[in-house]
C-alpha cells in the first residue's frame, strides 16, 4: 500500500511551488497590508477603537488630522474594514512585507486628513464624506452635497430653515 | 620506500581519503535528490554536501565548557583517519586491489567500528544528558549488529576458503577473485539468507531508517553531535560520508564485484554505489519510520541472526 | 579561506526559538521547513535541532518573562556568523500582548534581529521570503 | 543500567511545537516518572481582556492559540450574545459550524502527521501535511489567512460565502474526502505505525473519567462526551453526526479518533453547505451590552472549551476566564507514561495533542 | 429543563439548607442549561461538590476576580464551573480577604491546577493543598497579578508602546 504511494511520488513529479523563483498565487480575500484613503476618512477612529494590537495611531493638529498605521502591530485582523462605515480602510492583498531591521519603523500606511473651512461660517471642519451623507440623508442630490461643506452647527440651521 | 609511498598516496588519496570522500558526498547528494523525488519535492542541489562541508570550515567551534578539550577536538579527526584507512582496504575490481600491508577482513571490519565508537566518545565527552542517550543507543545498536554480521563474513570466508583447499580466506582479495571465476554471490541462492542478512546490517550501521535511532531528531536532538559545531562538525559528516562509501563498496566488493578492468571498472564500481544508495537507503528512508530501540535490537539479533546461522550451515553442509 | 565564504549562501541552516508564541507561526514554520509544497531544501535550508548547527535563527513570540533568559542563553549557543530573522509582529513589536505583565520587551532590544516579517502568522511564502533576504545577509557576513 | 537519572526535555526542545519544561525520571531506557513545568507561554491574556473592549478581545482571544484559533472567539462571541440577548441569524449559525470544522479537519491532520514525524516517517508526514495544505488553502480563500480565520463578530459572522466560494468549498471537500479516506487506511495497516503506537501510553476509561479528560484524548479511551452532542450550539442540532469513540486507550486510537473526526468534519461541511438557509449572517453591528454573566462552551477540535464571561454594562468584561481542553489532559501525561521508553516520550506528548499557548495563556 | 432545577433544587436543600443559597436556571433555545447557585457561607462549597460528585458532574473549571465594588476591601468571588452532563452548574460564592477555601482536589483530582492558579493570580489561599507550587507564574512577578488595577510590569509595558510610538512617528518626521 504505502510502496504504491511511493511509485506515484516518483511518477507524479515535484508538488513544489515556483516560490521564490516565481510568482506565487495570493487569493482575492487575503489579509495583507492595510490601505488607507484619507479622502474617505471621517474620522470616527471607529478603526483605533477596535483594533487590539494598538497598531493604528490618530495624531490630530490644528488643521487636520494624521493617521498612522503600523504593519509591524498590526495582526491583519480586518475589524478596521469591517466596522469602518465610510470604507477608507481596507487591506490588501499584498504580503510582501518581509524588511531588513534597518526598516522596522518605517512599515507605516499614513494619510493626512485635512480640515477644511466650513462654507458658511469659515470655522476648520471635517467635510462630511459622500456616502456618509448617503447614509445619513437616505439620498443623493445637489443640496445634500452642499450639506456635506458646512460645519455640523451651519448645517443644522440650514436643515432647520429648509424644513420650516 | 615506493611500497610505503603508494601505500600513503592509496590511503590519503586514492581509493581512500579523497576519492572516498568525494564518492561519499555525490552518493549523499544524489541519495537526498532521490529521496526528494520519492517525497514529490525538488529537493537541493547535487553539490549540497560539498557546500555544507564548505560552510561549515568557515563558522565558529565552540568547546562545550567541562568538555575535555584535546579529545573533544581530536575524536572527529581519529574518525576520519580511520575512514580513510578503512576506504583503502576497499578493493575495486580490476582498479584497486586491497594493499596487504593494512590487514585483512576481520581489520577493515574492527576499522568499521570505529565510527561508531568515535560518536560514543564524542558523545560522553560532550556531558549532555541527550548525548549520554545517544551513546548507549549506538552501544546497543552496535552490540546487536557485531555478532551476525560476523557470521555473514565467516560464511563468506569459509566457503572461499574451501575452495582454495584451505579452511578460510579472509583477503577480500581472494573473495573478489573467487567470485570472478565462480560467478557473484550475489546470483547464488545459497548465498541469498546471508546477503538479505547483510541488508539489514546496511541501515543499521549507517544509521539509516529504521535504525537511526541513536539520531533520533524528535528524541534525542541531533544525539551524540548535538554540542559540535563549525570544522569539527564537518570533520564528522565527512566521516560519515566516507563511511557510506566504505559499507557500500564492502557490500559490492562481498557480493557483486565482478567488472572489467581499467577505467571501465572504476565506473562500474561507481555506478554500482549509487544504484545501492538510492535504490537502498533512499527508499529504506522514504518507506519507514523509526523502531524503538529495544524493538531494533531484538530485530536485529534475531533476523541477521537466524540468516547468518542458516547461511552459515548451508555452506559448511556444501563444501 | 575567503572563496569558501560564498558557499554560506548555499547551506543556511535553521534554528528556530519559540519565545512564547501562540503557536500559529511555528506551525507556519514546520510546514514552510518540511513540506514538499514550500521545500526549503531547494535554498540548501536544513532544519537543525542543535543550535550548535545552526546559521539563521527563527524566533517567534513575543518574548515571556519565563522565556527569555532561556531564549538569551540558547542564542548565545549559535556559533557565528548568525542571522536573526524575527516572525510574526510578537518578537518585532510584543503585538497584542505589548501590554501584557509577563511580556518582556521586544526581542532586538536583547539580541541583534537581522530581518523582520510581519503577519499573524505570515504566510508561507512570505517566510520563504524573510529567509531569503536573511540568507544575502549570511553571504556578507561570512 | 538500573539507574535513576533525570532527563530534562525543554523548554525549548525541537521535538516540542511550545516551550515547555518535563524533568524525567529515567532508568535505563524505562520512564519511572515525570513533573512538568508550565508557564514559559503565559503571556496574561486573562489579564489583557479586561483591559481591552469586546471587539478588541474577539482579536485578541483569536491569538491565544492559532490551532484551536476559531473556537476562542466563537465561544466568547456566544457568551457575550447570551448577555446581551441576541440569536445570532440561522445563516450565521452554519457559517460559525464552516469556520469550525474547516479549523478541525487542519488541526486534527496536523496532530496525526506530527506523529508520523515523531517516529521518523518524514513521507507519511508530508503526505498529510499535503492534504491539509488544501484545507489552508480553503482558509485562504475564504477567510483571507491560513491560521487565523477572523470569522466572527458579536451577533454572527463577519464572512459570507456566494455561490462562487460555495462551489470552491464543495470542490474542495470533494478532494479531500478520499485523501483522508486513504490516510485513515495508512493508519490503520502501515507497520511502522501499528508498532510504534499500538499499546503505548495506554490511558484507561476510569482513569480519564477521574482526571474530568475531554475531546479525542477521553474519547480514545472511550468516553462518549462530545459538547456538540451535549450541549448543542450553533447549527450542530440540525445536523447528522456520530460521535467518535476508541476502545484501547493508546496513541494509536486517539490518532485514529483524530482521524475519524476529521472526517466526521467534512461531512458536517458538506451538510452545512446543502441545509444553509438564506438570510443575514450578522445580528447587529454595535450591540449595547448589559450587566450579567454567561457560560459557553463548544467543541474545540481538543475538547470541550468552556467560556466563563461576567460584564458590569461597560464596554469591557469585568472577568472573562476560560478554560481549554488541553488543561486538563496535561495531567494525564504521568499516567500515560508510566513503564514506557525514553522514545515514546514525544509519542505520548503528541498524542494529548498539547496546546501549550491555550493551557497558560 | 426543568427537571435539572427541581433535581438541583431538592439536593441542595438537603445538603445546605434552602436558606443558604440562591439557585436560578437558565435554559436556552437549544435546551441547554446554565443553573447559577451562588452561596451565603465559604463551608457549604464541599457539600456542594460532593452533590456534584454524586450526581457523577465533572468539574469543568474554577473561575476567581475580584469584585469591583469590593476591590477596596479585598473581596474575592470564586465561581466553580460544574459540567452535568452538557449542561452547567456554576456554584459562587464571596471570600472575604486572608479567608481560606477547601480543596476540592480530593474529590475532584483536576481541581489541582486550577487552584494553584488562582492563588498565584489572586494571592488566595487554599485549606489543605497538597501542591502549592508555582503553575504558570515566574517567581519574579509577585502573587496576585491579577488583584492590582494595573500591575506595575504592565505600565512599563505600556511605556514601551509609547516608545515604540515615539519613534515611529519621528522616523516619519525625518522622511519627509
Amino acid at each position: 500500500m504505502w510502496q504504491l504511494v511511493l511509485l506515484k511520488n516518483l511518477l507524479k513529479g515535484p508538488a513544489t511551488e515556483a516560490f521564490p523563483f516565481g510568482e506565487a498565487t495570493t487569493p482575492a480575500a487575503y489579509r495583507g497590508r492595510v490601505a488607507f484613503d484619507p479622502s474617505a476618512c471621517t474620522a470616527c477612529r471607529t478603526c483605533q477603537y477596535v483594533c487590539a494590537a494598538g497598531a493604528i495611531h490618530f495624531e490630530e493638529r490644528p488643521d487636520g488630522l494624521r493617521f498612522t498605521l503600523w504593519h509591524n502591530s498590526c495582526v491583519f485582523c480586518g475589524m478596521c474594514q469591517h466596522y469602518c462605515v465610510a470604507k477608507a480602510i481596507h487591506l490588501t492583498t499584498d504580503w510582501h512585507l518581509s524588511h531588513e531591521q534597518a526598516r522596522k519603523y518605517e512599515m507605516v500606511e499614513e494619510g493626512w486628513v485635512p480640515f477644511r473651512p466650513c462654507l458658511q461660517c469659515g470655522e476648520l471642519m471635517l467635510p462630511a464624506t459622500p456616502p456618509l451623507m448617503r447614509l445619513a440623508y437616505r439620498g443623493d442630490s445637489k443640496e445634500i452635497e452642499a450639506l456635506r461643506h458646512l460645519c455640523p452647527k451651519c448645517r443644522q440651521t440650514r436643515a432647520a430653515g429648509r424644513n420650516s | 620506500m615506493p611500497e610505503t609511498l603508494k601505500l600513503i598516496f592509496q590511503v590519503l588519496v586514492f581509493p581512500g581519503g579523497l576519492f572516498a570522500l568525494c564518492l561519499g558526498l555525490c552518493l549523499k547528494g544524489f541519495e537526498r535528490r532521490i529521496r526528494a523525488r520519492l517525497q514529490r519535492r525538488v529537493g537541493p542541489p547535487l553539490l549540497q554536501p560539498f557546500f555544507d562541508l564548505a560552510k561549515l570550515a568557515r563558522k565558529d567551534t565552540t568547546i562545550p565548557e567541562g568538555a575535555p578539550a584535546c579529545l573533544f577536538s581530536a575524536l572527529p579527526f581519529a574518525g576520519v583517519c580511520s575512514m580513510a584507512i578503512a576506504a583503502a582496504m576497499i578493493p575495486i575490481t580490476g582498479v584497486h586491489l586491497a594493499p596487504a600491508g593494512l590487514g585483512d577482513i576481520l581489520v577493515l571490519f574492527y576499522l568499521l567500528a570505529i565510527p561508531a565508537i568515535v560518536l560514543m566518545l564524542a558523545g560522553s565527552a560532550s556531558g549532555s544528558p541527550f548525548s549520554a542517550i545517544a551513546f548507549s543507543r549506538e552501544l546497543s545498536i552496535m552490540m546487536a549488529y557485531e555478532g551476525p554480521i560476523l557470521l555473514v563474513i565467516l560464511t563468506i570466508a569459509i566457503r572461499v576458503g574451501v575452495s582454495q583447499g584451505g579452511w578460510i580466506a579472509l583477503s577480500l582479495n581472494d573473495i573478489i577473485a573467487y567470485q570472478q571465476r565462480y560467478g557473484a554471490f550475489l546470483f547464488d541462492p545459497v548465498m541469498w539468507p546471508a546477503l538479505l542478512a547483510f541488508l539489514v546490517f546496511f541501515p543499521a550501521n549507517l544509521g539509516v531508517a529504521p535504525f537511526d535511532i541513536p539520531e533520533a531528531e524528535s528524541e534525542v536532538l541531533d544525539g551524540p553531535l548535538l554540542e559540535y559545531s563549525g570544522p569539527l562538525l564537518g570533520l564528522f559528516k565527512m566521516m560519515s560520508a566516507m563511511k557510506a562509501g566504505v559499507v557500500i563498496g564492502l557490500g559490492i566488493a562481498l557480493f557483486y564485484p565482478n567488472a572489467p578492468g581499467g577505467a571501465l571498472g572504476l565506473m562500474c564500481f561507481v555506478l554500482k554505489c549509487f544504484v545501492v544508495s538510492s535504490l537502498g537507503v533512499a527508499v529504506l528512508r522514504t518507506s519507514m519510520g523509526r523502531m524503538r530501540i529495544d524493538q531494533a535490537f531484538r530485530f536485529l539479533v534475531i533476523w541477521p541472526g537466524i540468516l547468518g546461522l542458516v547461511s552459515l550451515v548451508v555452506v559448511l553442509w556444501r563444501y | 579561506m575567503s572563496s569558501l565564504s560564498r558557499f554560506a549562501g548555499k547551506s543556511p541552516w535553521l534554528y528556530r526559538i519559540n519565545a512564547g508564541s501562540c503557536n500559529g507561526c511555528d506551525v507556519e514554520l514546520a510546514t514552510t521547513a518540511i513540506i514538499p509544497r514550500y521545500d526549503v531544501e531547494r535554498l540548501g535550508c536544513q532544519y537543525c535541532a542543535s543550535p550548535k548547527h545552526a546559521d539563521i535563527v527563527l524566533i517567534t513570540g513575543p518574548l515571556t518573562t519565563r522565556v527569555k533568559d532561556k531564549v538569551l542563553s540558547l542564542y548565545d549557543e549559535i556559533p557565528n556568523p548568525k542571522v536573526t530573522v524575527a516572525i510574526g509582529i510578537c518578537p518585532i513589536s510584543g503585538g497584542v500582548f505589548r501590554e501584557s505583565y509577563t511580556m518582556s520587551r521586544p526581542v532586538d532590544e536583547y539580541i541583534p534581529v537581522d530581518v523582520n516579517v510581519p503577519g499573524c502568522p505570515p504566510r508561507p511564502q512570505a517566510i520563504i521570503e524573510g529567509i531569503a533576504k536573511a540568507i544575502k545577509i549570511l553571504e556578507s557576513r561570512s | 543500567m538500573t539507574t535513576t537519572y533525570k532527563l530534562p526535555v525543554g523548554p525549548l526542545h525541537v521535538a516540542l511545537e511550545e516551550p515547555m519544561y518535563f524533568k524525567i525520571d529515567v532508568q535505563g531506557e524505562t520512564i519511572a516518572g515525570l513533573d512538568i513545568t508550565a508557564g514559559h507561554v503565559h503571556r496574561g491574556i486573562e489579564y489583557l481582556t479586561m483591559n481591552r473592549n469586546f471587539i478588541q478581545n474577539i482579536t485578541l482571544l483569536e491569538r491565544v492559540c492559532s490551532l484551536c484559533s476559531n473556537s476562542h472567539p466563537t465561544t466568547f462571541c456566544m457568551a457575550l450574545e447570551q448577555i446581551a440577548g441576541i440569536d445570532i441569524p440561522p445563516r450565521a449559525e452554519f457559517l460559525r459550524v464552516i469556520a469550525d470544522e474547516t479549523k478541525r479537519v487542519s488541526s486534527n491532520l496536523f496532530n496525526v502527521a506530527i506523529l508520523a514525524h515523531i517516529v521518523g516517517f518524514d513521507t507519511l508526514f508530508m503526505h498529510v501535511m499535503e492534504t491539509r495544505e488544501i484545507m489552508q488553502d480553503v482558509k485562504e480563500t475564504i477567510f483571507g489567512n491560513r491560521m487565523d480565520l477572523a470569522a466572527n463578530c458579536i451577533g454572527g459572522v463577519r464572512f459570507d460565502l456566494d455561490t462562487e466560494r460555495k462551489s470552491y468549498l464543495g470542490a474542495q471537500i470533494d478532494r479531500v474526502i478520499p485523501l483522508v479516506g486513504k490516510i485513515h487506511k495508512l493508519y490503520l495497516t502501515d507497520r511502522t505505525i501499528l508498532s510504534r503506537a499500538r499499546g503505548v501510553g495506554v490511558l484507561s476509561k476510569s482513569d480519564a473519567l477521574e482526571l474530568a479528560l475531554v475531546g479525542p484524548v477521553a474519547r480514545g479511551s472511550g468516553v462518549e462526551y462530545d459538547v456538540r452532542k451535549k450541549a448543542p450550539y450553533a447549527a450542530y442540532d440540525q445536523l447528522d453526526f456520530e460521535v467518535v469513540t476508541g476502545s484501547d486507550g493508546d496513541v494509536w486510537s486517539r490518532a485514529l479518533v483524530r482521524i475519524q473526526e476529521a472526517e466526521v468534519a467534512l461531512d458536517l461541511l458538506r451538510q452545512c453547505l446543502q441545509k444553509m438557509p438564506e438570510g443575514p449572517i450578522c445580528a447587529s453591528l454595535l450591540p449595547e451590552v448589559p450587566a450579567g454573566e454567561a457560560i459557553a462552551k463548544s467543541e474545540a477540535p481538543r475538547g470541550e472549551l468552556i467560556y466563563y464571561l461576567r460584564t458590569n454594562g461597560s464596554d469591557r468584561p469585568a472577568r472573562l476566564k476560560w478554560r481549554v481542553p488541553s488543561y486538563m489532559n496535561w495531567s494525564a501525561l504521568p499516567l500515560m507514561m508510566k513503564g514506557n521508553k525514553i522514545g515514546d516520550i514525544p509519542m505520548i506528548v503528541n498524542s494529548i495533542d498539547p496546546c501549550i499557548s491555550c493551557t497558560e495563556r | 429543563m426543568k427537571e435539572l432545577q427541581a433535581l438541583l433544587q431538592r439536593e441542595l436543600d438537603e445538603r445546605v439548607g434552602e436558606q443558604n443559597i440562591s439557585l436560578e436556571c437558565r435554559t436556552n433555545r437549544k435546551g441547554v442549561t446554565t443553573a447559577w447557585c451562588r452561596l451565603k457561607r465559604i463551608e457549604d462549597l464541599l457539600p456542594c461538590a460532593q452533590m456534584v460528585k454524586a450526581l457523577s458532574g465533572r468539574l469543568s473549571t474554577i473561575t476567581a476576580s475580584s469584585r469591583e465594588h469590593a476591590r477596596e476591601s479585598g473581596t474575592h468571588e470564586l465561581a466553580y464551573h460544574f459540567d452535568l452532563d452538557g449542561d452547567t452548574l456554576t456554584v459562587s460564592l464571596l471570600l472575604p480577604l486572608g479567608a481560606e477555601v477547601d480543596s476540592l482536589t480530593p474529590l475532584f483530582r483536576n481541581a489541582d491546577w486550577n487552584e494553584r492558579e488562582f492563588m498565584e493570580l489572586y494571592d488566595i489561599k487554599i485549606r489543605g493543598c497538597l501542591n502549592p507550587k508555582r503553575l504558570f507564574l515566574d517567581e519574579s512577578i509577585a502573587p496576585g497579578v491579577l488583584d492590582r488595577l494595573i500591575p506595575f510590569s504592565a505600565l512599563v509595558n505600556a511605556a514601551s508602546t509609547k516608545t515604540l510610538w515615539e519613534r515611529i512617528l519621528a522616523n516619519r518626521e525625518e522622511g519627509q
